[in-house]
């Protein structure tokens, strides 16, 4: 209840009667004692008024984000902005104290950050990060670049994890029934019946955590089944991998891991796999090799990508290829491949419209043995999986574009859902009396026909341990604050299998204790810190004499060097027997994705990535129903109708947008929305998918029912406009007519030369700064905008304020279809400040709040601006942002911990954007000065260029000629942005090449 | 009121025609010091006074160069030398962006110059005038018409200058104290 | 008709309206003075603090380097304020019984930081770094003053841009050498003249003599083509001033 | 009201002489100019009327700072304004009422130099609605600002950033135009008002107005040697505020001119935007003149003549305004430019369409009807059609600022505009300013210039004996 109590303080709303006022609320509460708190908040919870209080009082709308603005008093405000304008606004300003260590780390040197090595799980997977950290503040998160996991790159979750760290809706206390309880009461009480349960070694005891690779953990809870012999373990998560496992046990008769190497692959195929969206385990370094292959330098050697895709990814939007089907015909269509490879005899018939694409397919797999490579995605059927698995090892890229090895799940054997099965049944039947749930949500996320509530109402005592006070939190007596993976140690395996450390950055913020710490004293009933426990499991581990060098290695790298599985000598059986094929959805289809940017909904209260649009339909704050457009005439509905989907008498309401490449008689929605009680941010926006999953459906199911209700549901999408009506703005062509015409994106726009002026041009002469983007690497993963987000303390401003197109985001990818809506060329384009040589930006400004810095930098000055808006007006490419409302929190102490002190806070009324990263210029600038040298290129790195997986983005200085950014420059596909407007952009880029197959291009 | 120090005489007609060929005759008559006061302006009356030339003009012309060359100079300094700073890559002294404004101030000093030149020369603000004093001068802001020889006026003579007013078409002629 | 106003109303509406011109011009001019004025500059006003440290006497009296306590003053772009440990190196030893140091005491005690009053305080959008200038030859005292005459800590410059820009525009000015030939009978030339409060510039009175590789190089003037600033302008590679005026040298 | 017995005297002269309805109807005398004058101020009762008028107006006016304190307090984001359109109602306001603005001083300056007697007896309150109507325009571009607290940036004074404005930004000579503007103004029209002044001064009995009127008169005797400067300083503002009043409008259509917009960056901009402020400038005057001409009964020194010229003049201007609109089209095509193209497509058949097509209508076609003389003689059908032209000519201003930066160079940050309350609420506003303004005007200072009128007399002129004499 944090949320209420916080968010109710120094609330100035119109008290109507009709209103709910959280007074009232805490009222009706405070009366509450004990379980009857939680019933009196659930009766509430039925009634239309507290819905609406929660619509008012929580920002799930801007108008809420913003009316935090209006809840300050007035002069507060001015304050915050005259602060900002400082001494000659006529405002004093006032004595700040200085407050100095008492004893002073002895590794920290003040104003200088400093870099730790940690890794980021995401269920069963870990990233390798390193974690920028000012006086003990973990502020921003980069790639690991030796490890084998991250290469350096990050993804979306990765750049906005540091953000839940600090969300102030995080569970700050221990609560029993609601009431705070110290960690020791916490023990004390929890003693009894620990020992109660050993007494009948743990019968009624279980836990159900989320999937985990950490080998300290899962040693852990092997020393628990120890001490309980009768106690079960069960993992759930909503996002799983059984059909990949189920599809390794059919090829090979168990569970192995696949793991794919880019790097030697010619062509690919994929079956519905979105290897290149966030999220995907092996993300990074499967982004990093398929943009380097993807190089139209290449030449003939450019990797050439064929997609079968059911939902639109950003995956399948980068191939040369797309074959748009129901998730539900793809296995049909793999049998038919694996046909007409000879692979297996397996049925399945190609339909008239795939043939051609099919029979150009199979001659250029056939064409290029041992450097194919088909994927299968982790929601297609066991069936798929297998298939996929017989044909690579059939076109011998076994051992060469693919590895087989040990599960990184340590419990693959079985399936996710059978787990929670299980689980569910145990507590109908009543055998379990002690339920421990950790870090996992499966009261929201479970399968809706697995009724988990009213089993874990059956249990004696639950105890939930978790960031947040969510939907199972509700539900158990206990909730135990957990910690996140910046507050605790421990350990992780990434996708390759490599064991990479988490060590904190911070104490625990919210004083909160990890799993590991919970469960040493359910086993030992000793106090055991997380540190101590990793140390003791790797002790055992790597005992020995030479343990702390090893250690202390092990922990500055951020990961065990060697530590990935080896690879397995394995062959798919071609004539494994495959299950009867499911036969293909009758009518209107729905298919379930997690989504791309708050995934299985664990990340819906992250700010950051509720406001970062989705990747192929640019939408923020919500998940619609995603439907083709000839679907949606025949149904005769349009964008933004409000629609009931019906599945199995199960119903939501959700929005409608229409989606270009989307595969006819289908929808897509994707799971996380409709939270409860995820906090201020992420509670009732969006609807749940999950209300209308089946655990025998989990990815798609058949005969859904789409009914408009006659609403209008307005979605917020920063890009309304995705077509390019003509304009050569991302200028692409194919392999063939970059070979015979190099220089394509030149011809197609004729830009002013050079020396076209009456005036002396200015000359830069120490440094001149460009960047270099490369439009046919950028996958539009969205990191680069989070990273940019992260680094540069730009606020969020709700779903009301993107609406009315006041999104904040200095870096945004804008997505442009071509051709036919049944099946587009889909381009991505990361557009940031073009820092023009001949701004239009700084002409107009009255102020002289933004000009030029002498190398060639357009400096915005916010402190100077009086927000006119004239620059952005007259800006050709719209990368101004401007501050309509106080955007930024002033307020919140967390958020203010997690800004990087090196940046200004912007305040109401000035114009920001971005500025290439200045604070990084400027200390590389000075630490060269410091020991007489020149800025060595690759010194300084942007934030997006840092973030992005792909490497798509290269910033240097102009003036060594030997500098990256110069060479892509050089090249001929480098071109400028409405170059035609002699803005002379120091921001261009390198036109997108596809390498279609020239028998399917006709 | 202290012990009443003459002014002049004040003669009153009731058209222009008739106060212009007054003033003619008193400047004829060598009479120098003396003020003829209308309802609307009339040009032959100044000239008929022997009052030609205004140096308005003039001061308007100064507070226009002035306005103008202060104008161009303040920008042309503020973006070469106060703080010197590339702008959209335009060159520092961009003068054809500094023409605006050169003009504006030209003109607004130039209209300034002429008001208060205006009013300096009437000597206004002058609330208090001995002319005030004449019993039926509201008129002259209505629809009559005054000519005022001043005491001051080396040839005036009480006696005479009566006499003389009275001579012409003067509906009335009456002496105004100071 | 009678008259309106007294003879006095025209002496008295000139005036007013001459007073009126005077009275409008006067407040604008006092709101620019007020602008510079210690009132909102804090220049040389002492912060309360809650032990009145003498910079005086811990640095003329007894002689204490600058980077005993401000440490980071040469590596990072922010100097360090003392922890209460570096107070107490001394102070378990000596004062021990003081009063006045009963809060450092207390803060070694508790843990609980001491909370000085900020007496160099720059807007939170102008972004400075000691190291750079350190290393570039700018002294303590050009900008802070003589601290080592200063007995509670103040700001001795305005700390507004216009004076930032005074030395950006002219680094010459104030560039001092790090080392000059040590002359033991004055104590001015020992060590780091960084950190020197005594230093005084070149002139044909006082020569400054400075090693350059393994000879010496003596100056008689600060500024103009032979003057110890130009100098080391050029051999400490400091940018030209257009580069160091740029709006992204102090704000981002 | 009183019921104007002139109008019928006026009415047969009208036929008896085509065309020649006479800019003073004959029978005044420099005692009866005077007098109605001067009557209107200091004899007549304060009508309900009035009163009704200027609460409803007054009220407005309070809305609007109730709009202002709320503005202040959140910021502009309380406005329908985002990105890409960064400007909305504030600036197409501005542009407005800096247009009405410009009728005044032209009629003052300009007619005067022309020797246009007839512009006499509309002058004073023409100038008074100028001044007023540059009042209102000047609110816009503090209020629009983000941090409107620190506007003053805008002006170059010795401030201890050592920072200056930045002289090449159209918005920094619109300040400078418009405050001169603003100043010109003001001084031709208190210039003006002194002798005026010293007649009420004279004539009032209440001895309270007797002194305010006197000090503003500052003690004006019509001295033969006053008037000769007065008189000269008088033409040579006039011939400073003429080519003034043309720049005004061309500065603030350099806003738009200078950047590189599609549907801004126009070289036609200038000469038409000045015609444009004439246009709504006079159908001001109109739909001021009209009222107060029959509640102040003074149609005999405001009669169908001037009416007349005032339409014709309208009529001349809004044809230079369709020729404008023309060549925006035509250059658009002629330019071959793709975003130009677009940008005029986007206007014609846009989601802003609209807002063009009622343009037209208002500016272009139903003003065509001034075309027939029983219109322009017909005080009631002016009167609509002058608000009519000031309608267009806001809607002239809204799509040239919101059409065209609604969707510009790249597709992909395309978006919409839509007013909110607070929007409707400033604008509103102004109207109260403006009016409220008016209304205390007409009831406090001579709003017909009694010393030009007296000049209109053939009592006024010297025979030719005496002018010709020596």
């Amino acid at each position: 209840m944090d949320n209420v109590q916080k968010t109710g303080i120094g609330d100035v709303c119109p008290s109507k009667k009709d209103k709910l006022e959280l007074s009232e609320v805490r009222e009706r509460l405070s009366e509450a004692r004990g379980p009857q708190y939680w019933r009196t908040l659930d009766e509430l919870a039925q009634t239309p008024e507290f819905a609406e209080m929660l619509h008012r009082e929580f920002p799930k709308h801007a108008s809420e984000w913003t009316d935090k603005s209006s809840r300050r008093d007035f002069m507060k405000i001015m304050g915050a902005s005259m602060a900002l304008a400082g001494l000659s606004a006529c405002t004093k300003q006032p004595l700040e104290p200085i407050v100095p260590y008492v004893k002073q780390p002895n590794n920290q040197l003040l104003g200088k950050p400093l870099f730790y090595a940690t890794a980021m799980p995401l269920g069963v997977y870990g990233t390798g990060l390193l974690v920028e950290s000012h006086e003990g503040r973990p502020t921003k998160i980069e790639g690991n670049p030796q490890h084998p996991s991250s290469l350096g790159g990050t993804d979306v979750f990765n750049q906005a994890s540091v953000l839940t760290m600090y969300d102030p809706d995080r569970s700050q206390v221990n609560t029993y029934l609601g009431e705070t309880r110290s960690w020791p009461e916490v023990l004390s009480s929890l003693r009894g019946s620990i020992e109660a349960e050993k007494a009948k070694q743990g019968v009624g005891l279980r836990v159900l955590s989320g999937a985990t690779s950490s080998p300290s953990f899962v040693a852990q809870m092997q020393q628990l089944l120890k001490t309980y012999p009768q106690v079960k373990w069960y993992q759930w998560e909503a996002v799983n991998r059984d059909n990949v496992y189920a599809g390794a046990e059919l090829a090979f008769g168990q569970p192995l891991e696949t793991t794919y190497d880019f790097s030697k692959a010619k062509v690919v195929l994929s079956l519905d796999a979105d290897f290149l969206s966030s999220g995907f385990p092996g993300f990074h370094k499967y982004t990093r090799e398929f943009s380097r292959r993807r190089r139209p330098e290449l030449k003939e050697e450019m990797l050439r990508f064929y997609a079968v895709e059911s939902a639109p990814t950003n995956t399948a939007a980068k191939a040369d290829h797309r074959l748009h089907l129901k998730a539900s015909e793809v296995e049909a269509f793999a049998r038919a491949l694996a046909s007409a490879l000879g692979v297996a005899q397996v049925g399945g018939e190609f339909k008239e419209d795939q043939k051609k694409f099919a029979s150009a397919l199979v001659k250029d797999l056939q064409a290029n043995r041992g450097t194919a490579l088909v994927l299968a995605g982790d929601a297609q059927t066991p069936a798929t999986h297998a298939l996929a698995h017989a044909i690579n090892g059939a076109l011998g890229a076994a051992g060469k574009t693919v590895s087989y090895s040990e599960p990184v799940d340590p419990f693959a054997a079985t399936s996710k859902v059978e787990q929670l099965r299980q689980l569910t049944a145990e507590m109908n039947s009543g055998k379990v009396d002690m339920l421990v749930v950790l870090n996992t949500n499966p009261v929201y996320d479970a399968p809706a026909d697995i009724d988990f509530l009213s089993a874990l109402n059956k249990v004696g005592l639950r105890i939930h341990l978790g960031l947040y006070q969510d939907e199972t939190a509700k539900y158990c007596h206990w909730h135990l604050s957990g910690t996140h993976y910046l507050e605790q140690w421990g350990d992780t395996r990434s996708f390759d299998g490599t064991v990479s450390f988490i060590q904190p950055l911070i104490s625990p913020l919210y004083s909160g204790h990890s799993e590991s710490e919970l469960i040493e004293f359910l086993t030992n009933e000793d106090e055991a810190t997380s540190y101590a426990l990793t140390q003791r499991y790797w002790q055992s581990q790597h005992s020995g004499a030479d343990f702390k060098s090893w250690w202390d290695r092990s922990l500055h790298d951020g990961f065990v060097a060697g530590s990935a599985s080896p690879a397995k000598p394995v062959t798919a059986s071609a004539k494994t027997a495959l299950p009867a094929i499911t036969a293909a959805a009758s009518g209107l289809e729905i298919i379930f994705r997690r989504d791309a940017t708050i995934f299985d909904g664990r990340f819906a209260n992250n700010g950051w990535l509720q406001e970062t649009p989705k990747p192929m339909n640019q939408v923020c704050w919500d998940n619609p129903v995603l439907m083709s457009v000839a679907t949606a005439k025949r149904l005769n509905l349009k964008s933004e109708d409000e629609v009931e989907l019906e599945l199995n008498g199960r119903k939501v309401k959700a929005a409608l947008w229409l989606t270009p490449g989307h595969p006819d008689d289908a929808i897509t929605v994707t799971l996380g929305y409709g939270r409860e009680k995820a906090g201020r941010v992420g509670s009732g926006i969006g609807f749940s998918a999950y209300k209308l999953r089946a655990s025998n459906a989990l990815w798609n199911a058949g005969g859904v029912r789409v009914r408009a209700t006659g609403e209008h549901y307005g979605l917020a999408s920063p890009q309304g406009h995705q077509m390019m009506e003509g304009r050569a703005i991302v200028r692409a062509a194919t392999l063939e007519e970059f070979i015979k015409t190099p220089g394509f994106a030149h011809e197609m726009v004729e830009a002013p030369p050079p020396g076209l002026t009456m005036y002396q041009p200015y000359e830069y002469k120490e440094h001149k700064w460009g960047m270099a983007i490369d439009l046919n690497s950028c996958v539009g993963c969205k990191t680069c905008t989070v990273a940019c987000q992260a680094e540069n303390n730009i606020a969020v401003v709700g779903k009301d304020q993107v609406k009315r197109g006041r999104h904040m985001n200095w870096l945004r990818i804008d997505n442009y279809h071509e051709g036919s809506p049944e099946n587009p060329n889909t381009y991505f384009q990361p557009v940031p400040c073009m820092q023009c040589e001949n701004a239009p930006c700084e002409v107009v400004c009255p102020v002289t709040a933004t000009v030029h810095s002498s190398e060639g930098l357009n400096d915005m000055v916010y402190n100077r601006c009086v927000g006119t808006r004239y620059c952005s007006n007259n800006c050709p490419y719209k990368v101004r942002r401007f501050n309509f409302l106080l955007f930024s929190d002033f307020d919140t102490p967390q958020l203010k911990f997690q800004r990087n002190p090196e940046v200004s806070v912007r305040s109401r009324g000035v114009m920001e954007k971005c500025t290439y990263c200045i604070q990084r210029i400027t200390h590389a600038r000075i630490d060269a000065e410091e020991e007489n040298r020149k800025v060595r290129d690759g010194e300084v790195m942007t934030a997006c260029q840092q973030a992005c997986p792909a490497e798509a983005i290269v910033f240097g200085d102009l003036n060594d000629s030997g500098s990256r950014v110069s060479k892509l420059k050089a090249s001929q596909r480098n071109y400028g942005l409405l170059e035609e407007l002699n803005t002379r952009p120091r921001t261009t880029y390198l036109a997108a090449v596809r390498n279609p197959n020239p028998e399917l291009e006709s | 009121m202290t012990e009443s120090v003459l002014h002049g005489v004040v003669a009153e007609f009731i058209t222009p025609d008739e106060l212009v060929s007054a003033c003619k005759k008193a400047y004829a008559a060598g009479y120098r010091r003396m003020d003829a006061y209308t309802p609307f302006p009339l040009e032959e009356v100044a000239d008929a006074i022997g009052f030609e030339k205004t140096r308005v003009p003039l001061l308007t012309l100064a507070g226009g160069i002035l306005g103008g060359l202060s104008g161009f100079f303040l920008q042309y300094w503020v973006h070469t030398s106060a703080y010197p700073v590339n702008v959209g890559g335009r060159p520092l002294n961009s003068w054809p962006s500094f023409v605006i404004i050169t003009f504006e101030m030209t003109i607004l000093f130039a209209g300034i110059a002429a008001v208060v030149g205006m009013l300096t020369l009437n000597g206004l603000p002058q609330p208090y005038h001995p002319i005030f004093n004449h019993p039926r001068f509201t008129a002259a802001s209505r629809d009559r018409f005054f000519l005022c020889i001043e005491a001051a006026d080396p040839k005036f003579d009480l006696e005479q200058t009566t006499h003389f007013l009275e001579a012409t078409d003067a509906v009335d002629v009456a002496e105004v104290t100071d | 008709m009678a008259q309106i106003f007294h003879r006095s109303a025209n002496s008295i509406a000139k005036a007013s309206i001459l007073g009126g011109v005077i009275l409008v011009v006067g407040l604008l001019w006092a709101a620019l003075q007020l602008q510079r004025s210690p009132y909102f500059t804090y220049a040389g006003v002492a912060r309360p603090q809650p032990v009145p440290f003498p910079h005086q006497h811990h640095v003329a009296g007894l002689g204490i380097d600058c980077r005993y306590c401000h440490t980071s003053v040469e590596v990072s772009g922010y100097a360090g304020v003392p922890p209460t440990k570096t107070c107490m190196n001394c102070h378990s030893q000596i004062w021990t019984a003081a009063p006045m140091l009963e809060p450092v005491r207390e803060s070694y005690r508790s843990g609980r930081s001491l909370s000085w009053t900020r007496a160099n305080d720059l807007p939170d959008f102008a972004y400075f770094d000691h190291s750079i200038h350190v290393n570039k030859g700018v002294g303590c005292n050009v900008c802070h003053g003589r601290v080592d005459k200063m007995n509670l800590m103040y700001n001795q410059a305005s700390l507004q841009m216009e004076w930032c820009l005074n030395c950006h525009r002219e680094p010459a000015k104030n560039l001092r050498p790090h080392y000059v030939k040590q002359d033991p009978k004055d104590p001015a030339t020992m060590g780091d003249q960084i950190f020197n409060m005594a230093y005084e510039e070149p002139s044909t009175s006082h020569p400054v003599t400075i090693k350059e590789g393994d000879r010496y190089k003596t100056f008689t003037s600060q500024t103009g083509p032979e003057g110890l600033g130009t100098y080391l302008v050029k051999v400490n590679n400091v940018r030209s001033p257009r580069d160091i005026t740029n709006c992204n040298t102090c704000h981002r | 009201m009183e019921q104007a017995p002139e109008t019928k005297a006026s009415a047969t002269l009208e036929r008896l002489l085509p065309g020649q309805a006479p800019v003073l109807t004959p029978g005044h005398t420099l005692e009866t100019i005077t007098d109605k004058i001067v009557s209107i101020v200091l004899r007549r009762p304060v009508t309900l009327g009035w009163l009704g008028g200027f609460a409803f107006f007054f009220g407005l006016l309070n809305l609007m700072l109730f709009a202002m304190a709320y503005l202040f307090y959140r910021g502009v984001g309380i406005w329908g304004i985002n990105i890409p359109v960064g400007w909305g109602f504030a600036i197409v306001n501005f542009v407005w009422w800096v247009g009405i603005g410009h009728a005044g001083t032209l009629i003052s300056a300009i007619l005067l130099l022309l020797k246009q007697g007839w512009r006499n007896s509309i002058n004073r309150f023409a100038e008074a609605m100028t001044l007023f109507a540059v009042a209102c325009a000047g609110v816009f571009p503090l209020i629009h600002t983000g941090r409107p607290w620190l506007a003053y940036w805008l002006f170059p004074y010795p401030n201890t950033m050592g920072v200056w404005p930045q002289f090449r930004s159209p918005l920094l000579w619109d300040v400078f135009a418009v405050s001169t503007y603003a100043t010109i103004s003001a001084l031709f029209w208190f210039v003006g008002l002194i002798p005026d002044l010293a007649t009420f001064r004279d004539t009032a009995t209440n001895p309270v107005a007797k002194t305010i009127y006197g000090l503003l008169a500052m003690g004006w005797r019509g001295s033969a040697r006053h008037w000769k400067r007065y008189e000269s300083a008088y033409i040579l503002l006039a011939g400073l505020a003429t080519p003034l009043v043309l720049s005004v409008h061309t500065v603030v259509s350099f806003d738009f001119a200078i950047s590189i917009l599609p549907g801004w960056h126009t070289t036609v901009f200038p000469p038409y935007f000045v015609a444009g402020a004439i246009y709504s400038g006079f159908a001001m005057v109109l739909v001021l003149a009209i009222p107060i001409r029959r509640f102040y009964g003074v149609q005999d020194m405001m009669t169908l003549r001037h009416l007349d010229n005032a339409a014709k003049v309208m009529l001349g201007t809004g044809l230079i305004v369709a020729y404008g609109y023309t060549m925006e089209a035509f250059y658009a095509y002629y330019s071959g430019n793709a975003y130009e193209l677009f940008m005029f497509k986007n206007r014609l058949l846009g989601p802003m369409a609209w807002s063009y097509w009622c343009l037209i209508l208002f500016n272009i076609l139903i003003p065509q009807v001034l075309w027939i003389r029983k219109v322009r003689l017909n005080p009631a059908m002016l009167f609509v059609t002058s608000l009519v032209i000031l309608l267009g000519m806001w809607l002239e201003r809204f799509v040239i600022v919101v059409t065209s930066l609604h969707r510009d160079f790249l597709p992909s940050s395309w978006g919409m505009y839509v007013a909110t309350r607070w929007d409707y609420a400033v604008f509103a506003g102004t109207l109260g300013l403006f009016f409220s303004a008016m209304f205390l005007f007409v009831r406090l200072m001579p709003m017909i210039t009694i010393f030009e009128m007296r000049l209109l007399l053939p009592q006024a002129k010297l025979s030719e004996e005496v002018a010709a004499h020596d």
